[in-house]
C-alpha cells in the first residue's frame, strides 16, 4: 500500500519533469538537425540527418572560445561580488543595532522592485564617463550588489538559532568567527541558493551588456545568441538552438557537477540540531 | 564612439547595422573588410545591434546621451522621422558637395528618384540614402494549392486570393492564407495603399477611407468569418507555413532564404497581388544608411564607406547575402551585378519585378509618430479578434493619431 | 578562581519579573549547586552570568570588577547550555575544539585536550558524527566536552548531565570533580538531581520563582533547612508540613494530638511560640496498623511503589501526608497510624515560615540524605 | 557605562563598514539613477533632444488619465497571480510532497526540475515559440493526435498571460522549487514526527507546521515571485507578442519599458517607474507591518 | 490496551548496526521501563514503535497485527520525544490541543482535557507562552501534556521527566501512574532515573549497544541480576564485580582470600564451579580501618561526597572497588580493610557471566534498592 500510493505521486511527477525537460531535449535535438527538419520533423527528438553544421557555423563565425570566457569572468565577478556585498551587509543587518538600520534596510530593499530599465539610462552615462563603454568591466561594475541578495540572505540569518550564536559568544569568538565559524555555514544553503540565482542571471543577462558591449569579441553568450535570431531575415533556428546549448552548457555542467552538493546544502541545513 | 588610431594614422570609423547572422551578417563583415583592405586612410569597424532597427535605435539614443556617435548607421523607414528629428546627421549631398565633387551627381545617376524618395523625411530632407530595400512578396504552397485543385501559380488579386484561401480551408482543412503581423503595419499598408486608401495624406493619418476600410474588412473576413486565414504572430505564422500547414503567406522577401531552406515542398514566391483593376502600392522596407558623423574628417571617411558600399559589387554582395532588392539601378542586369544570381534565384524575381511599384513605408511625422505606428497596431489586434469592424476600428483609430499628431 | 557577586540584580521580559532582587555571592573556586523548581529562573541566572542576557538593574560582579556590559566573549567562562547548543554543521570534534582553535592554542595542546576529553566522557568512536547522528546523552557529553577542554576560570552547567544514564552520571561527576581539583575554577552547576546537588555542591542555592530562598551547604539544607520551602523542596518526596499548635508538651493537630520530647517542650517553651509548622521527612515518618498512643490517624489515598519501598501518601485532617516505608501493607482505602519521632521533627516560625532552631540534644542530628 | 558606550560606537562602526561596500554601489547605480530618474519625471523629452520641457506634475496627470492604465494594472496582478500560483503555491506543494511523502527519487526529481532554471529566457521563449505553435508545434501536432485544437493562444486575451506565465515559470520553477525545498527540510525532522504520531492529515502539517514554519522561506519566494517574476516575464513579452494583441499582454514593466525605449517618452516612462516604484514600496511596508509580525523567525 | 511484540527485530544506519536482534514482548497495559546506557538504542527503540524510524529486518507486532509498514499517525500513540519536539510556532495551548483539534473532539472536551493537563503539569498562565519563551523544564512539561491529552492506547515517553525538579518529578510521576490507572494505556517508557523506573515499571528491560540484556521485574533486576552487566549497571554507584576462584570454603581473590558461609559453600559446591564472578553491592560492602580475618586489604584512591554518606573508591588486587558508608574517615591514600557480608553476594558463571542463582537460606533476602 506504501508503493500503490507514491506510485501515483511518482506519475504525476513524472508528467511534471516531461513538461519541464521536453524543451531541453527539444532545443538539444534541433541543434543537430538541419533547418528543413527542424520544420518538418517537429516531433521527432532525433535527427534523421545529424548534422554538426550548426555547431561548426558558430565556431567558425564566431570568437566563441573568448565569448564564453567574458561570460564566465562577468557572472563569476559579479556573483562573488554580489554574494559578499550581501552577505556582510545582511550581517549587519541582522546582528548589529545601529541608528537608522530600519529605514536604511527599507532603502535597500526597496530598490528590489526598480526594473533595471529604469536605471539603465543614467547608469549607461556613468559607464561612458569613466570610459568602460565595450569593456566587461563596464558590465560588471553596476552589478556589484544587489538586494535582493541582502534581503534573502538575512531571512536565512534571521532563521538560525541564537543559541549557536551565544554558544560561539562564550567561545570569545570574534565578529569574524562567528561569521565565517557559525553563520555562513548555517545560512551556506541561503547563500548558495543566492549565488547560483546571481549566477545564472547574471550568465544570461541581455539587455545591459547589449548597451555596454559593441565588439563581438567582447561580447558575452546571450548576445552572440542574439545574432542569429532576427525578426525580419528569420531566425536560423537550429543555429540559434546551436547556441543555445552552448549557452547553458556551462551553467548546466557546472550544476551536473555540483550538484549533489547544492542540493545537498539545501536538504542538509538541520539546523536545530 | 569614434576615435583616431595612431596607426597608419588611419580615420577609425563605425558602422552600426542591424544584420544578424541570419540576416547578412557575415557579408557586412565581408564588405567592411574588402574595404578595410583597399583603403588607405579610412579603417571601419562593424558594430552588430540586436533587435533590429529599434534596437539600432536605442542604442544610438544612449550613444548620443554620452555625446558620441558612429559615423555611418542603418536607419529603418519607420524611424526616418524620428532619426531626421532627433538626431544629428549630415545630408549625404552636403558632404559631397563639400570635399567630394567628383561624385556630384552619385545620387541622381545610380538610383530611381522614387527610390531616393523613400529616404526623405515628411520636410522633404534627404536624410540619407536608401540600402536595404525589400518589398512584400506572396509565398505559396504549390503542393497545397494543386491539392485544393488550384492554379499552381498562386493568385494574381487579392480578390483571387480570398477565394483561394477560402477553397484551400474548405479542400484541404489547411489554412489558406497568413499575413505577417509583426509590431509594424507594412504589409498591411501594401493590402490598403494597393485598394487605393493612403495610409498618411498631408501629414495626417487617412487610412479610415471607404478603400482602406474595404481593404481591411476583406482581410479580416478571411480571419474571422471564413477561418481561412490565420491570425498568429509573425514567426509562428511563417513556421506555420514552412510547415505546410498554410498555404499562403504574404511576407518581406527577406524571409526568403529562411523559407526556402526550411520548406519541404513546391514553394514559390510570386510579386504581391494588386486590387483588382487597381495599381500595386508597396511600402519599401528595409533601410537606408545614415551619415552620423560628427567631424569632417569621420563625414568624409564616411562617405568613402558609404560610396563603397554603394558600388555595383558592394551591392551585389549584399543582395546576395541578404535577399535584399539592390535600390540602385543597374545592378539587376549587369555581369559584375545579380545577373547570374536572379537566374538562379526565381523567388528574387517576385521582389525585383514590382520595384516600380515602391512607396515610401508610412512614418507619421512627428514625436508622436511612434506611438501612431503602436495605436494601428493595436487596431490590427481589434480587427482581426473580430471584436470590433474594421470601419468602426479604423476610423476611431484614425481620430486618435490625428489628435496626437496636432 | 572567579568570585561572583549577585547586588540587587533584577530580571524582566517584559512585564514579567523572572528574577527579584537577588543579592549573593558565589566563591572563587567553589562549585555552587543552584536548585530550584522548574522554570524558577536558574538558566536564566546562568546566562546572566555568561553575558547572553541583560540585567535589567543591579549589579553583577566578577572578581570585583562590575560585568554588566561587558560581552560574553570577554567573560572568560565556558558553558554547558542545557538544550546543548551543538553547532550542528560540525563534528563532534569540530564542536569541541572549535573554541581552542580560536584561541589560537597549539594544534599539540589542542590535540591533547581533545583526546582527553572524548576519553573521559566515553565518546571515541563518535568524533565525526555530526550532532543530529548522536543520541541525546552523547549530545550532552559533547556539549559538556566542550566546555571543559577550554579550562576557564568559571564554568557555568545547565543540567549538563540530566540525560544520562546512571554509571554515566557517577563518572561524569566523578570527572567533573576531578577536574575541579585540577584546574579549581569556580563551578556554577545547575541540576535538579539532588544527589547530585550533594555529591558536588560545596553549597546549594536555592530559589523559588526568581527569589533566593536559602544558600548553604548541601548537609545544612537537607538537615536543617532554613524555611518551609526549602524543607519541602529538598527531599523527595519532600517534607511533610502541619499547621500545628502546641499547648503543654502536646502538639495539636486539628482535633488529634500527640506528646512533644521533653527537649522538644523546653526548647518551643523558651521560644515562647503557640502556632507554627511543623514538618517531618517521609522517611522519617513511623506507621501502624493499630491506633497506638501518640499517633494520629489517617487514610490511605495512594500508593507509590519504588521497588522495595513504597511511598504511602494518606490524608489526615484534611491534608496529604506522605510516608516512606519498607511495610507492603498498606492498601489505599485502608486505615492508617502515624507517629513523628521527635527526634526528627523541624518547627517553622507560623508567620515568616523561618526553621525556629533545634533543642540543643538534637544538634548532632544529622541524618542522611535520602532519595527513595 | 563608559565600556558599553565604547562597544556601541565600536559595533555601529563595524555594522558600518559592513554596509558600506553594498550602500557604495547602491549609491552611485541605483541611487543616484533613482533621482534622475525621479528629476525625468518632470520633463517632456525623448532622452536625446537637447531640451527637456519642464511640465511639472503632468507626466502623472496623464498616467492618471491613461486609458491604458487601468488594463495595464489589471493586467500586472494577473500576471502576479498566476505566478503566484506557479511559482510559489505549486514548488511549495512539490517541496512538501518531496520531502515528506515521497522519498524516493527526491535527487533525480530536484535536479531535473532545477535544470531549465539555468537556460535563458530568451531561448526559452523562442523554444516555447516554437513548441506552442497552435498550428504546427510539437504541442499542437500532439494534441492534434488526440483531436484537440490548441486555440491560438498568442492572440487570445486572458490566455496570452497565461501562457507567458507558463513560459517564465518553466525558467523560475526549479529555482523557486528548491529555495523552497531547502526551507521546508529545514523544519526540524521531529516536529513533523510528532505531528505524525498525531495522526495529523498531510494537508493540515503542511498548513499548520511546515507553511509557518518555513515561513522566511515563503516571505522570500513569495516577494521573488512577484518582484522577479515581474522582470522575468518580460522577456517572453518582448520576444513573443510585444505587449500585444491589443495590450492584453503588457504588464506594468513592458509598459515603461515600451513608453520609455519604443516611444520614447522619457519623462512619461519616468514617471510611470516612479509611480510603480512607489507602489511596490507600499506594498513592501505593508508586508513589514502586517505580514513579518505572522512570520517565525528564530530571531 | 496494545501489546507489542519485538521479533528479530535489527536497525541499521549505514553499516552500523543499532539494534541487534531484539525480541521482547510489551504486555498490554503494563507500564515497560526502557534503561540503558546513553547511545545504547533506547530512543531508536521507542522510534521503531512509533513507526518513526524503519525497521532494517525483522517484525514488529501490534495487538498481533505486524505493523512494519503501518505510518506511524495510523498506530494510535502518543509520544514524548527526548528533545520534546514542540512546534515553536504554537503557544503551549496550540501545541497541547493541536492534536485533539485534529481529530474534531468537541471544544468542550478539548478544553476539558486542556484545563485538566494544564493543572496538573503546573502550567497555568502559561498557556500563551510560544516555546521559546518557556524555561527547560515548562518545555519539557508542555511536551508530556501534548502527549497526555490524546488518552490514546500506547504512550511512548522518551526521558520525559529530565528536566524537571524532583517536587515536580515525584508529582509528574504520580500523575503518570494516575493516568495508566484510569486509561490502562501500555506504557514504553525510558529513562535514566533508576528510581523512576523502579516506581513506575512493571517490568525493566535493559539493552546494552542494542542488545536486550534482561527484561525482569524492578525488584529482580536490583536483587538477582541476571547477569554481570545489569547489576553493574543498576544501582549507583553499580555494583562491584570480581573474579575469584571457590575452594574449599574459601573465596579466592588475588593472593586472599575470605571464607564464605555454609550456604554458598554448600551451594557452590553443588554448582560444581571453580572459577567465577563475585559481586557485591557499594552498599553492602563493610569497611574497617584495621585488619580483620575474612578482610582484604586495599588502598582509598578517592572520596566522593554524598552528603551525609560517601563513596569511598579504593584499589584492591588491581581492581577497583567501590564502598558506599556513612563513616567519614577514609582518606585518599590510607590502608582500608573490607569484607563482603556473604548474605549479600552475587555469584556468577564465568563463561556466559550468568548470575548461578542463590541458596535457599537467601530466598527471601531482597534487599531495598537504594540510590546514594
Ligand atoms: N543518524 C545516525 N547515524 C548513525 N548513528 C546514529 C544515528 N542516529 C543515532 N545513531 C546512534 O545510534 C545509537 C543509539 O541512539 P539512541 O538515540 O537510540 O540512543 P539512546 O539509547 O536513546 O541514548 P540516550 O540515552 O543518550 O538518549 C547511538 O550510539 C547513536 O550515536
Ligand atoms: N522570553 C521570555 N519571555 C517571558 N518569559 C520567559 C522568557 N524566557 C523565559 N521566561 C520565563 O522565565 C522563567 C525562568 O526561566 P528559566 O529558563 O531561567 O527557568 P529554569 O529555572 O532554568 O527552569 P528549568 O529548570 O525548567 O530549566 C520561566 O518561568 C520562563 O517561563
Ligand atoms: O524585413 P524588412 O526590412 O523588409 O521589413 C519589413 C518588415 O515588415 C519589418 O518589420
Ligand atoms: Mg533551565
Ligand atoms: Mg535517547
Amino acid at each position: 500500500m506504501k508503493i500503490d500510493s507514491s506510485l501515483k505521486w511518482h506519475v504525476l511527477l513524472c508528467i511534471a519533469l516531461f513538461v519541464s525537460l521536453m524543451p531541453i531535449v527539444f532545443a538539444i535535438s534541433t541543434s543537430f538537425k538541419e533547418l528543413s527538419e527542424a520544420y518538418g520533423n517537429v516531433l521527432g527528438l532525433i535527427p534523421h540527418n545529424p548534422t554538426m553544421a550548426n555547431y561548426l557555423r558558430i565556431f567558425q563565425e564566431l570568437p566563441l572560445n573568448q565569448i564564453t570566457l567574458n561570460t564566465v569572468i562577468v557572472a563569476f565577478a559579479v556573483t562573488v561580488f554580489k554574494i559578499v556585498t550581501s552577505v556582510m551587509a545582511a550581517y549587519a543587518f541582522v546582528y548589529f543595532n545601529f541608528k537608522g538600520k530600519n529605514l536604511l534596510y527599507i532603502i535597500l530593499i526597496s530598490t528590489i522592485f526598480i526594473p533595471f530599465t529604469m536605471t539603465m539610462i543614467p547608469n549607461y552615462l556613468i559607464i561612458s564617463q569613466i570610459g568602460l563603454r565595450n569593456n566587461i568591466i563596464g558590465v560588471i561594475l553596476p552589478q556589484l550588489s544587489d538586494a535582493t541578495g541582502i534581503f534573502l540572505i538575512r531571512q536565512a540569518m534571521r532563521s538560525i538559532p541564537l543559541s549557536f550564536i551565544e554558544a560561539a559568544r562564550l567561545e570569545q569568538a570574534g565578529i569574524f568567527h562567528i561569521m565565517f565559524g557559525i553563520v555562513l555555514p548555517l545560512a551556506k544553503p541561503a547563500v548558495i541558493s543566492t549565488g547560483i540565482m546571481f549566477f545564472i542571471n547574471s550568465w544570461n543577462e541581455y539587455v545591459w551588456p547589449v548597451l555596454i558591449l559593441k565588439d563581438t569579441a567582447n561580447y558575452t553568450l546571450p548576445l552572440a545568441l542574439q545574432l542569429f535570431i532576427s525578426s525580419e531575415g528569420g531566425t536560423d533556428f537550429c543555429v540559434a538552438m546551436a547556441v543555445s546549448v552552448v549557452t547553458m552548457i556551462i551553467p548546466l555542467g557546472l550544476y551536473l557537477i555540483f550538484q549533489k552538493y547544492i542540493i545537498s546544502t539545501f536538504t542538509s541545513s538541520g539546523v536545530k540540531g | 564612439g569614434s576615435e583616431q588610431s595612431a596607426q597608419g594614422d588611419k580615420v577609425k570609423i563605425e558602422y552600426w547595422h542591424v544584420n544578424a547572422e541570419t540576416q547578412g551578417g557575415k557579408t557586412v563583415q565581408e564588405l567592411v573588410d574588402k574595404f578595410n583592405a583597399q583603403s588607405k586612410d579610412v579603417e571601419v569597424v562593424a558594430r552588430y545591434n540586436p533587435d533590429m532597427y529599434k534596437g539600432l535605435m536605442q542604442n544610438l539614443q544612449a550613444e548620443a546621451a554620452a555625446g558620441k556617435s558612429p559615423a555611418v548607421v542603418q536607419v529603418g523607414w519607420a524611424f526616418l522621422d524620428y532619426f531626421s528629428n532627433n538626431f544629428t546627421y549630415s545630408a549625404p549631398q552636403k558632404i559631397i558637395d563639400k570635399d567630394f565633387s567628383d561624385d556630384k551627381n552619385f545620387l541622381q545617376d545610380n538610383f530611381l528618384p522614387n527610390v531616393l524618395d523613400l529616404a526623405k523625411n515628411s520636410k522633404g530632407d534627404q536624410v540619407g540614402i536608401p540600402y536595404s530595400l525589400s518589398t512584400p512578396v506572396l509565398y505559396i504552397n504549390r503542393d497545397l494549392l494543386r491539392q485544393a485543385g488550384l492554379d499552381e501559380n498562386g493568385p494574381k488579386t487579392w480578390e483571387e486570393l480570398i477565394k483561394f484561401s477560402d477553397t484551400v480551408k474548405k479542400q484541404t482543412g489547411k489554412y489558406g492564407f497568413y499575413m505577417q503581423e509583426p509590431a509594424d503595419n507594412w504589409a498591411q499598408q501594401a493590402l490598403l495603399e494597393s485598394n487605393g486608401a493612403r495610409m498618411i495624406t498631408d501629414g495626417k493619418a487617412s487610412f479610415a477611407s471607404e478603400d482602406g476600410i474595404k481593404a481591411y474588412q476583406a482581410y479580416a473576413d478571411m480571419v474571422i468569418k471564413t477561418k481561412s486565414a490565420l491570425h498568429i504572430s509573425w514567426d509562428q505564422g511563417v513556421q506555420a507555413f514552412v510547415n505546410g500547414d498554410v498555404a499562403m503567406l504574404y511576407t518581406t522577401i527577406a524571409q526568403r532564404a529562411n523559407v526556402q531552406k526550411g520548406a519541404k515542398f513546391d514553394v514559390a514566391a510570386v510579386s504581391s497581388p494588386a486590387w483588382e483593376g487597381k495599381p500595386k502600392k508597396l511600402p519599401a522596407g528595409g533601410c537606408f544608411l545614415a551619415i552620423t558623423a560628427q567631424d569632417e574628417k569621420q563625414q568624409k571617411a564616411a562617405w568613402e564607406f558609404v560610396k563603397y558600399l554603394y558600388s555595383v559589387e558592394s551591392m551585389a554582395a549584399w543582395t546576395k547575402g541578404t535577399g535584399y532588392v539592390p535600390p540602385r539601378k543597374d545592378v539587376a542586369d549587369a555581369e559584375n551585378g545579380l545577373k547570374s544570381f536572379l537566374e538562379e534565384n526565381k523567388m528574387m524575381k517576385a521582389a525585383t519585378s514590382q520595384m516600380d511599384s515602391v512607396v515610401p513605408w508610412a512614418s507619421f511625422p512627428g514625436d508622436a509618430g511612434l506611438q501612431a505606428e503602436q495605436l494601428l497596431l493595436d487596431t490590427r489586434d481589434k480587427i482581426l479578434s473580430g471584436s470590433i469592424s474594421a470601419r468602426e476600428a479604423l476610423t476611431q483609430t484614425q481620430e486618435q493619431i490625428n489628435n496626437l499628431l496636432k | 578562581m572567579k568570585e561572583i557577586v549577585f547586588e540587587n540584580v533584577c530580571k524582566k521580559y517584559g512585564k514579567n519579573t523572572i528574577i527579584e532582587n537577588l543579592n549573593f555571592t558565589v566563591h572563587s573556586g567553589e562549585r555552587l549547586i543552584l536548585l530550584g523548581a522548574s522554570g524558577c529562573g536558574k538558566s536564566t541566572t546562568l546566562r546572566m552570568i555568561a553575558g547572553l542576557e541583560d540585567i535589567t538593574s543591579g549589579n553583577l560582579y566578577m572578581n570585583g570588577q562590575r560585568v554588566n556590559d561587558i560581552v560574553s566573549g570577554k567573560r572568560n567562562l565556558s558553558m554547558v547550555f542545557q538544550n546543548y547548543a551543538l553547532y550542528p554543521h560540525m563534528t563532534v570534534t569540530e564542536n569541541i575544539i572549535y573554541g581552542l582553535k580560536i584561541q589560537k592554542l597549539p594544534q599539540a595542546e589542542i590535540h591533547a585536550r581533545l583526546t582527553a576529553a572524548l576519553g573521559k566522557l566515553e565518546l571515541d568512536g563518535l568524533e565525526n558524527r555530526k550532532p543530529k547522528d548522536l543520541s541525546g546523552g552523547q549530545r550532552q557529553r559533547v556539549a559538556l566536552a566542550r566546555a571543559v577542554v577550554k579550562r576557564s576560570e568559571l564554568l557555568l552547567l545547565d543540567e549538563p548531565l540530566s540525560n544520562l544514564d546512571a554509571q554515566l552520571r557517577v563518572h561524569a561527576r566523578k570527572e567533573l570533580v576531578k577536574i575541579h581539583q585540577a584546574y579549581k575554577q569556580t563551578f556554577v552547576y545547575v541540576t535538579h538531581d539532588q544527589v547530585e546537588a550533594m555529591t558536588i555542591g560545596d553549597r546549594v542555592a536555592i530559589l523559588d520563582k526568581g527569589r533566593l530562598q536559602v544558600i548553604d551547604t548541601p548537609n545544612n539544607v537537607y538537615n536543617r533547612p532554613a524555611n518551609i520551602f526549602t524543607a519541602k523542596f529538598i527531599g523527595s518526596p519532600g517534607m511533610n508540613i502541619f499547621k500545628g499548635s502546641y499547648s503543654d508538651h502536646f502538639l495539636q493537630l486539628g482535633k488529634q494530638s500527640i506528646k512533644l520530647s521533653e527537649a522538644w517542650s523546653a526548647y518551643i517553651g523558651e521560644k515562647n511560640c503557640r502556632e507554627f509548622y511543623f514538618g517531618i521527612r517521609p522517611e522519617h515518618i513511623l506507621l501502624y496498623r493499630e491506633k497506638h498512643r501518640d499517633t494520629f490517624a489517617g487514610v490511605v489515598k495512594y500508593v507509590e511503589e519504588y521497588g522495595s519501598r513504597r511511598g504511602i501518601y494518606f490524608e489526615t485532617e484534611g491534608s496529604e501526608v506522605v510516608a516512606v516505608t519498607e511495610a507492603s501493607d498498606f492498601k489505599p482505602g485502608s486505615n492508617i497510624y502515624f507517629a513523628a519521632d521527635s527526634d526528627k521533627l523541624h518547627i517553622f516560625d507560623s508567620k515568616n515560615k523561618k526553621n525556629i532552631g533545634y533543642p540543643e540534644v538534637y544538634h548532632g542530628n544529622i541524618y542522611q540524605y535520602q532519595s527513595v | 557605562m563608559k565600556n558599553k558606550k565604547n562597544l556601541i560606537t565600536q559595533n555601529t562602526m563595524i555594522a558600518y563598514m559592513l554596509i558600506l561596500p553594498a550602500l557604495l554601489v547602491f549609491a552611485i547605480f541605483m541611487f543616484y539613477p533613482l533621482f534622475y530618474t525621479a528629476y525625468l519625471s518632470f520633463f517632456d523629452w525623448n532622452m536625446i533632444k537637447p531640451l527637456k520641457v519642464f511640465v511639472g506634475l503632468d507626466n502623472y496627470k496623464a498616467l492618471f488619465s491613461d486609458p491604458l492604465m487601468p488594463l495595464v494594472i489589471k493586467n500586472t496582478v494577473v500576471y502576479i497571480l498566476i505566478l503566484l500560483i506557479l511559482n510559489c503555491a505549486a514548488p511549495y506543494i512539490l517541496a512538501f510532497i518531496l520531502s515528506f511523502v515521497v522519498k524516493k527519487g527526491r535527487g533525480f526529481y530536484k535536479g531535473a526540475f532545477f535544470l531549465p532554471s539555468v537556460i535563458s529566457l530568451v531561448v526559452g521563449s523562442i523554444l516555447y515559440l516554437w513548441i506552442l505553435n497552435p498550428v504546427s508545434g510539437p504541442a499542437a501536432v500532439a494534441a492534434e493526435f488526440m483531436g484537440i485544437n490548441i486555440p491560438i493562444w498568442s492572440k487570445t486575451q486572458g490566455l496570452v498571460i497565461v501562457v507567458l506565465s507558463i513560459i517564465t515559470t518553466w525558467k523560475i520553477f526549479g529555482y523557486n522549487f528548491i529555495v523552497i525545498f531547502g526551507g521546508v527540510t529545514g523544519v526540524p525532522q521531529e516536529i513533523i514526527e510528532a505531528a505524525k504520531i498525531d495522526n495529523i492529515p498531510l494537508y493540515k502539517i503542511f498548513f499548520d507546521i511546515v507553511l509557518p514554519m518555513s515561513s522566511a522561506t515563503g516571505v522570500y519566494i513569495f516577494i521573488m515571485t512577484i518582484v522577479q517574476g515581474l522582470q522575468y516575464v518580460f522577456t517572453p513579452i518582448k520576444v513573443v507578442t510585444q505587449g500585444g494583441p491589443d495590450n492584453a499582454s503588457s504588464n506594468v514593466i513592458y509598459d515603461i519599458y515600451q513608453e520609455g525605449f519604443l516611444l520614447y517618452h522619457t519623462g512619461y516612462a519616468s514617471a510611470m517607474s516612479i509611480a510603480a516604484m512607489v507602489l511596490f514600496v507600499i506594498l513592501l511596508v505593508i508586508e513589514f507591518r502586517y505580514v513579518e509580525k505572522g512570520i517565525y523567525y528564530e530571531n
